[in-house]
């Protein structure tokens, strides 16, 4: 005859404030096998944790139920106090009064009656718990790292540092990512490369980094400790171990017109190339799509050009298989293409371009070398505007979120323009300027002040070509609060950061969840912002959400030590909720009849055969049987066995059932 | 005379629908207090004896939920509860069971609003059904059979 | 007491229905579903056929229903409370068209429930069920009455028999009290004796066995291959007992819904591999050939045995409706 | 069948085979299923329209098994019900041989499991009109009689399970209805128990029926469940692309395709 | 399929030619027009500010009318009418309760299924394809075509990602011949509802308008709203003093160059009640 404990939390007033917590204990007092129920204001708390451990010990409990938040937040919480008092943590259930009642409804009779149909429904549950006990799995002690940007690189390092190995997966030739992009970073005006590339290099060379550019993940099976990661080498066209880097193939490459990614298409790249000179690794690939041989069977001449031979066109794209025990995302984010807003005339007037343009013309290593000039024809714009909040803020057209880093690089792009084109006259259209950050007001305010930019608060509403010059109209909606009208050389749009066009897929393959923006989604907005809500795989930088280099670096950081802690273990315990095959009497055995449509129904290829064997060895049956290594615990086995020869700890048919008919019969 | 209250017993995933109840909780959206949500890992752990059942107990209504295609946490489990859905309705619809009053759904853990969306309209459909009679007339049979 | 017999035609037979309807008796009679005779609950005479050698199902579910409710419960932390089925009341129930055979069933039925315990509901129910029969004027290769003590114009068990007649009026020979007062409530459609003689419209079944000396046979046929030969096709489904007028085994089941709950007996089946499996796994009756022995012992060797008359009236029921065509008469024939 | 009856008595005789199940005669006009272990015995052995019985259901079966390997006769329905077990791993292609009869009854060897889908894939299941006119008939009755009408139609089921042993697909061990642990359906014959019963064996044939209608021909109260399994055949097919037992080709329930189409699912 | 018009206030009075115009080219394509029988006030540029229920009842009748008449489409060529109208489609579709209520305040019923068209949307789906056959005389020169606000706002119902720089108009005016400028004043304000009160304003807004389309060398301004119209036309006057110089360029509906295209007499197409004098026809 089980024991059962009702513990009801007020949570403050969260849940008292809607439900009567005194009625909910009470009621729960009045259910058959229950020999202990209260409320309490925090049952979270310690004395409230307390109270569970004592009545477990006092009254003998054999089973709790904890009528309070979602177990989501507190089930580990309670488990282990139950622990703590010598009872399994299993034998502990969660009833969820706050998320699924409390906070969903307004005070009322029928709110009471649902908080203690849930807590009866759990009451009749736990009767049937089993002691479970977690299993152990190893963990490989291996990280995989996928993006090669300023978080990849941060996370790798940091990890490898700790003395773990890590896989480094870039999807472009080199590493860097935008960082390497960006001309000055803001608040310190300090050159984006000269603080990037020594990482770069730190990277190659590092001993327990394995860098795999020009590289994807294909797929990724397994769980926390123990993942099984298939990864697509590109081919790169090249044998990276003749090849030198020496450079003579890109400069005698015929094809030398292709828009260069890195040159954010201001500047040319040939076919076979190194996307910028720091590259890491510095030695090139062929790009199959514009290379004149790929395409029409005809040129090689960069194989004719090699002193090393390194040329290798019949090279195919290549699968590896690797074996990891954690996983860092950091696959950065994208900025928006303004075409969706014709009024801006992107792509209809050279000379309007997209703040990361403007990084590439005011970068030393950029098309101008660093000086502004305008696409069209060259010349330094005299009049240059800035549009902020290019499709962010912008539910209509745009993007609803703040892209976060728009405000401050306009404000340093506004700078470097100021400090590159002495008399130049700058002008940025706004919205709100939002700074917070360390020394970011200061910035701002210098750019204000010291550097005379204009700041006009008020939005563009169109930018058309007339004689020669690119006409802005917008409104000043601070103190003249009329339309204004800028005859500009040359207009800057902070177009929105958004998510990687491959996130959503990348998402998918991974099994870790995203919002409706395509950002990966972090398993808790405040508690767990590093981590995802698939153990084992964990967040760094903007593929999260915008953000700015500091960020990034940090929650780079953040990850990247959530995974040495994973990997301070040798063994992780997991929760044993898997699947079991039963076992009867002889001469059955188990009811299971051996279709193994379970096998074809299991996900992660867990559930295998099982011969019984009579005392002289001879085979009586096969049945199916459950690796407790590979099951998950999803249970699509148990609700596919006809015979009900399969069940899931902790969810079994029992259990469910009995919830079922608890929580339809109230009287 | 009061009006009807259905009940409405709800079968959802752990880790979409579930936590997205939770955010509907978090975001202090309200909905109708009829539903009752009961936990699971996957919708491929969702036996439709357990559906048959609740019928059987004297719901009302049913909610089956869980993750979006492709957003299974179990890679495949909503797939093949998916193909089940497909044949059970079928199978109901044939039987005269009325098909109505099970709703599916995936809503995702970002999907807060659209948890409480799916409620209270299903509350809202139910409570134009009326209370499922027929049924509790075949499950109440023995009740009414000791009374003659 | 002394059988009356008196006459009854045609039309009278109508109004006799009709006046046990307004009487307020629930009427049981042979109804026709499909290529199916099935005793079913009537209300208007013409629902009722007569093209029927037996129906499928036999008529003992008004005495011993497939599921009967026991009692039910409601239980809270205090007390349970309990509603015992006994002390409900049950309907008068006419079996309108039973077989010579389907009323001798009634007999052994009737001694099963009353042996060492005397089963109330069972009694209250068998106390209101009346029973009009009509004698055989067919049969097929499944019937063995004659072989059984019975026979197609047997009135053991009956409370009245009706004989159709050359003319299509009735012979109708009434057996017991309450058929007397039947006749006397409806005096006016009952008529003088007729001449004719019953037997001649009556069917001839012929007689395949002789009881006595099969129960002697089976005294020591325990272990015998015959079982198995004979029972090699069968499913191990419960069709045979369940349309069996004499079967009388039954299984207790609690149907709980939470705090309430209901305890019920209901039909169970010798042909069923759980029938006799125990908890340990052991199952004393392991294959299809030790419950078909078990069958056909219960019927002629343990029941005979036990009170003196068999366990089985040769209605022929359990191998008409067998899907693997086992026919009872093969295996009692073949011993 | 005189072809039939040599081949059976050279399996016999040659010790190949144990036992042959085949039809024979049986009550009347009836024929039942008999199993010859005897060569001489082989005459006993016939085949003609009345013969309908799935014998697929005895290679399941523990008493039969029991007499060896055996030889069984096999029209095109119990070819697929041997084709589907095999899918159900409950067979292998040395368990037994297969005496096929083709609609022609013209005997026709296999070797294999793969032989017999390739002479099945010319001989498809298919619903014949009169069910399907049927099916879309009870689906044009308004919901709320459409279940009076099943009810009434269930009504006389008094639980034998006559379907459940006479299908060649119901070979489990313990069958769910006689698990009570948890009890998942009532077991009591009344309306809600052959309800659930005829709800939860329609299910567990989902994908799985070869349409071989021997539930149906066993019921002793000629209830229609065939109907049942016909309509979730149809579900298959229109939901799923049609339907037959395929050995490459995975069960309907145990797989499922990304793209699956459904219109209810908010 | 039966299509419905509304003509508007406007169409029966200041913008006649736009009216005739229009049904002159629908006449000419062989697609019949009914007017809605008995139609009412579309509540513009008051009601919505007055009262939420007016502003929705008004455009809610002459829904219910095109229902009653069993009409599947229904043709607003006023920019401002149109607006109101889709406007109030859109707001009781997305509120079943509302619809309701008005429907029961109309004493009318009320599906709200009938499909709205604007000028240009009705010339795309029913005019456009014939146009091939249709016309008659080439426009050879180049026009500014000029949308103002309403026609292609309010956004949420238009759906349409241009709607700062729309070009339904521009490919219309592309098959009949002529060759659409490209220029910034597509959607720029025209002075709207100061047509009466403030007209100074409207000779400044209108007057850049005007101005850019002349300097980008436009020969005709085309329109597709009244209100438009008679801002760009009418108050030519005002505009002259606010540029300080006379301008000359045309205003016409794009109805009229359809019209004019297809080779109608510029009476059939209402030409000569414009203010600003349109000899387009000579330029051939």
């Amino acid at each position: 005859m089980s024991k059962i404990g009702v513990f009801i939390c007020h949570c403050g007033e969260n849940i008292s404030a809607t439900v009567d917590v005194a009625r909910v204990a009470e009621a729960a007092g009045q259910i058959d096998g229950v020999a202990f129920s209260t409320d309490y204001k925090y049952m979270c708390s310690d004395p409230g944790q307390t109270m569970i451990r004592q009545a477990i010990k006092e009254k003998g409990l054999t089973g709790v139920v904890v009528g309070s938040c979602s177990p989501r937040m507190h089930e580990p919480t309670f488990r282990k106090a139950c622990q703590e008092a010598g009872l399994n943590p299993f034998m502990c259930e969660m009833a969820n009064l706050r998320e699924h009642c409390s906070w969903v409804h307004d005070k009322s009779e029928a709110t009471t009656q649902k908080a203690i149909d849930l807590v009866r429904t759990l009451v009749e549950k736990v009767k049937l718990n089993k002691p479970l006990f977690s299993i152990k799995v190893p963990v490989t002690k291996t990280a995989l790292v996928i993006g090669g940007g300023i978080a990849g690189i941060q996370a790798s390092l940091d990890i490898a540092s700790a003395g773990h190995q890590v896989i480094l997966v870039e999807k472009d030739p080199s590493i860097g990512g935008h960082m390497s992009q960006l001309s000055e970073t803001f608040p310190t005006l300090d050159c984006s490369q000269c603080i990037l590339t020594p990482r770069m290099v730190e990277v190659a060379q590092h001993p327990n980094i394995t860098l795999m550019t020009y590289a994807e993940l294909e797929k990724l099976e397994g769980s926390i400790g123990n993942f099984k990661a298939t990864i697509r080498k590109k081919a790169k066209s090249i044998d990276e171990n003749l090849c030198t880097g020496c450079g003579t193939c890109i400069t005698k490459c015929p094809t030398k017109k292709i828009p260069s990614e890195f040159n954010t298409g201001l500047g040319m790249r040939t076919a076979i190339y190194v996307p910028f000179p720091q590259a890491v690794p510095n030695k090139p690939v062929i790009d199959k799509a514009n290379c004149s041989y790929y395409q029409k069977g005809k040129c090689k001449v960069c194989e004719k050009v090699c002193p090393t031979g390194a040329i290798r066109f019949d090279q195919e794209d290549e699968l590896v298989e690797l074996e990891v025990g954690a996983v860092v995302i950091a696959t950065g984010f994208d900025i928006m293409q303004p075409s969706g807003f014709p009024e801006y005339g992107y792509g209809k007037y050279k000379d309007v371009i997209t703040g990361l343009q403007f990084e590439r013309l005011a970068s030393a290593s950029g098309p101008t070398l660093g000086e502004i000039r305008r696409p069209s024809d060259g010349k330094i714009p005299e009049k240059i505007v800035f549009v902020a909040c290019a499709g962010s803020r912008d539910p209509a057209k745009g993007i609803p979120y703040c892209s976060k880093i728009c405000c401050m690089y306009t404000a340093k792009h506004a700078m470097l323009y100021q400090h590159k084109v002495h008399g130049g006259k700058s002008y940025i259209f706004y919205m709100d300027i939002r700074a917070a950050g360390k020394n970011y007001e200061e910035f701002v305010r210098r750019a204000i002040v010291e550097d005379a930019v204009n700041y006009i608060r008020g939005r563009v509403s169109k930018i058309y070509e007339e004689n020669g010059k690119l006409i802005v109209k917008g409104v000043d909606t601070l103190l003249s609060a009329k339309p204004v009208e800028i005859e500009a050389d040359m207009v800057v749009l902070a177009s929105a950061a958004v998510a990687n066009p491959g996130a959503e897929e990348l998402a998918q393959k991974m099994h870790v969840s995203y919002d409706s923006y395509n950002f990966f989604s972090e398993a808790h907005p405040k508690l767990k912002p590093v981590e995802t809500n698939t153990a084992g795989i964990f967040l760094a930088g903007a593929c999260q959400a915008p953000k700015d280099i500091p960020e990034t670096v940090a929650q780079a950081s953040g990850a990247a030590s959530k995974v040495i802690i994973l990997f301070s273990k040798d063994e992780l315990s997991r929760d044993p909720l898997i699947a079991v095959v039963n076992r009867s009497p002889a001469p059955v055995f188990s009811t299971c009849v051996g279709c193994f449509m379970c096998t074809s129904a299991c996900p992660y290829q867990a559930i295998g055969e099982e011969l019984i064997t009579n005392r002289q060895g001879k085979v009586i049956k096969k049945v199916a049987k459950v690796n407790p290594g590979l099951c998950q615990g999803c249970g699509t086995c148990v609700a596919f066995c006809r015979s009900k020869s399969i069940d899931i700890q902790g969810y079994s048919n029992e259990q469910m059932c009995a919830e079922v008919v608890a929580l339809l019969n109230n009287d | 005379m009061t009006e009807f209250e259905p009940k409405i017993i709800a079968f959802v995933c752990n880790w979409c629908t579930y936590a997205g109840a939770d955010l509907t909780g978090t975001s202090r959206i309200k909905y109708a207090q009829n539903v009752k949500i009961i936990r699971f890992p996957c919708t491929g752990r969702i036996d439709f004896m357990l559906l048959l059942k609740s019928f059987g107990e004297g719901a009302d209504g049913i909610i089956v939920s869980g993750c979006h295609p492709n957003d299974c946490h179990y890679t495949s489990g909503n797939f093949h509860a998916r193909r089940r859905w497909i044949m059970f309705r079928g199978l109901l619809d044939m039987l005269g069971i009325d098909v109505r009053r099970i709703q599916y759904s995936w809503v995702s853990a970002a999907e807060g609003s659209k948890w409480a969306d799916i409620v209270n309209s299903t509350v809202n459909t139910i409570r134009e059904l009326g209370p499922y009679t027929e049924y509790e007339k075949v499950a109440g049979y023995l009740e009414k059979e000791g009374k003659e | 007491m002394q059988t009356e017999n008196y006459l009854i035609r045609k039309p009278s037979l109508e109004k006799l229905f009709s006046n046990l309807i307004t009487g307020g008796k629930t009427v049981f009679a042979p109804k026709t579903k499909g290529n199916l005779a099935l005793f079913d609950k009537v209300q208007a005479f013409g629902e009722i056929t007569e093209d029927y050698i037996v129906t499928a199902n036999s008529a003992k579910s008004v005495v011993f229903p497939r599921t009967e409710k026991l009692f039910s419960y409601h239980k809270s932390k205090e007390k349970t409370e309990i509603s015992d089925a006994a002390n409900s009341t049950f309907p008068d129930v006419v079996l309108w068209g039973t077989r010579p055979c389907d009323a001798a069933a009634f007999i052994p039925l009737t001694d099963t429930f009353n042996g060492d315990y005397k089963d109330i509901i069972f009694n209250n129910r068998r106390e209101r069920v009346f029973l009009i029969s009509f004698s055989c004027s067919r049969s097929d290769d499944y019937c063995f009455c004659t072989s059984v003590n019975s026979g197609p114009g047997n009135t053991s068990g009956s409370d009245v028999l009706l004989t159709k007649l050359s003319g299509g009026d009735y012979l109708a020979e009434v057996m017991t009290s309450k058929g007397q007062l039947l006749v006397s409530e409806n005096s006016e459609l009952f008529e003088a004796k007729p001449e004719e003689d019953k037997e001649k419209n009556l069917a001839v079944v012929a007689t395949r066995f002789n009881q006595v000396e099969i129960q002697a046979k089976l005294q020591n046929l325990f272990e015998n291959p015959v079982w198995d030969d004979k029972s090699r096709a069968c499913l191990g489904c419960g069709s045979c007992a369940y349309v069996c007028p004499v079967c009388s085994c039954f299984d207790i089941q609690d149907e709980a819904h939470g705090n309430k709950g209901t305890r019920l007996r209901c039909w169970d089946s010798c042909g069923f591999g759980l029938f006799t499996l125990h908890t340990s796994g052991h199952n004393p009756r392991e294959t299809q050939g030790a419950r078909w022995r078990q069958r056909i012992l219960h019927k002629f060797l343990y029941i005979p045995n036990k009170s003196k008359i068999a366990g089985c009236v040769g209605c022929g029921r359990c191998s008409r409706s067998c899907p693997a065509d086992i026919n009872i008469l093969d295996t009692l024939t073949s011993l | 069948m005189n072809e039939l009856i040599k081949k059976a008595a050279a399996l016999l005789e040659s010790d190949s085979v144990q036992v042959v199940i085949g039809y024979g005669k049986g009550t009347s006009n009836r024929t039942r299923a008999i199993f010859v272990t005897e060569a001489a015995d082989c005459e006993k052995l016939i085949f003609d329209s009345r013969c309908v019985q799935n014998l697929a259901v005895y290679l399941t079966k523990l008493e039969i098994k029991k007499l060896g390997k055996p030889a069984i006769v096999a029209p095109i329905p119990v070819l697929r019900s041997i084709l589907q077990l095999a899918v159900e791993n409950q067979l292998t292609e040395n368990d037994l041989v297969i005496l096929g009869i083709t609609p022609e009854s013209e005997l026709v060897d296999f070797d294999s499991f793969a032989s017999i889908e390739t002479f099945l894939s010319t001989h498809k299941i298919e619903i014949e009109e009169k069910y399907t006119k049927t099916i879309a008939k009870i689906k044009s009755i308004p919901v709320a009689e459409r279940f009076a009408y099943w009810v009434k139609e269930l009504e006389p089921c008094f639980k034998c399970y006559a379907c459940r042993a006479a299908c060649p697909l119901c070979y489990c061990t313990r069958c769910t209805v006689d698990d009570n642990q948890p009890q998942w359906i009532s077991v009591a014959s009344h309306p809600l128990g052959n309800l659930e019963w005829h709800i939860m064996r329609a299910m567990h044939l989902a994908g799985r029926c070869t349409d071989c209608e021997a539930c149906y021909n066993a019921c002793p109260m000629g209830i229609p469940i065939h109907l049942l399994t016909k309509s979730m055949l149809q579900d298959v097919a229109d939901n799923f692309g049609s339907y037959g037992p395929s050995l490459d080709k995975q069960n309907t329930l145990s797989s499922f395709k990304p793209d699956d189409k459904e219109s209810f699912i908010r | 399929m039966k299509i419905g018009f509304y003509p508007g206030c406007s169409l029966t009075g200041s913008s006649r030619e736009y009216n005739e115009s229009l049904l002159a080219i629908a006449k000419e394509a062989g697609v019949e027009l009914f007017e809605i029988k008995d139609w009412n006030c579309c509540g513009a540029t008051a009601a919505h500010n007055l009262s939420k229920e007016l502003s929705l009842s008004l455009p809610a009748r002459n829904l219910a009318l095109a229902e009653l008449e069993e009409m599947d489409e229904l043709v607003v060529p006023c920019a401002a009418c149109f607006n109101r109208l889709v406007m109030t489609q859109h707001e009781l579709s997305e509120k079943e309760d509302v619809r309701k209520v008005i429907s029961e305040k109309l004493q009318m019923p009320l599906k709200n299924n009938v499909k709205i068209y604007n000028v240009l949307q009705f010339l795309e789906k029913h005019i456009v394809p014939r146009l091939d056959q249709l016309v008659k005389n080439p426009l050879t020169y180049d026009v500014a075509c000029y949308y103002g606000c309403l026609l292609v706002r309010p956004q949420k119902v238009m759906k349409s990602d241009r709607f700062e720089d729309p070009m339904s108009m521009d490919v219309i005016m592309t098959k009949l011949g002529a060759n659409p400028i490209d220029w910034p004043f597509k959607t720029e304000c025209c002075g709207a509802g100061f047509s009466v009160s403030k007209t100074e304003i409207v000779g400044e807004l209108s007057g850049k308008i005007v101005r850019n389309a002349t300097d980008r060398g436009a020969k005709a301004i085309v329109v597709a709203c009244p209100m438009c119209h008679s801002n760009l036309d009418m108050r030519r006057p005002a505009i002259n003093t606010y540029l300080n110089m006379k301008m000359d360029i045309p205003v016409i509906y794009i109805t009229q160059a359809i019209a004019l295209a297809m080779g109608l007499t510029p009476c059939q197409a209402g030409i000569q009640r414009h203010f600003v004098p349109v000899n387009l026809t000579v330029n051939r």
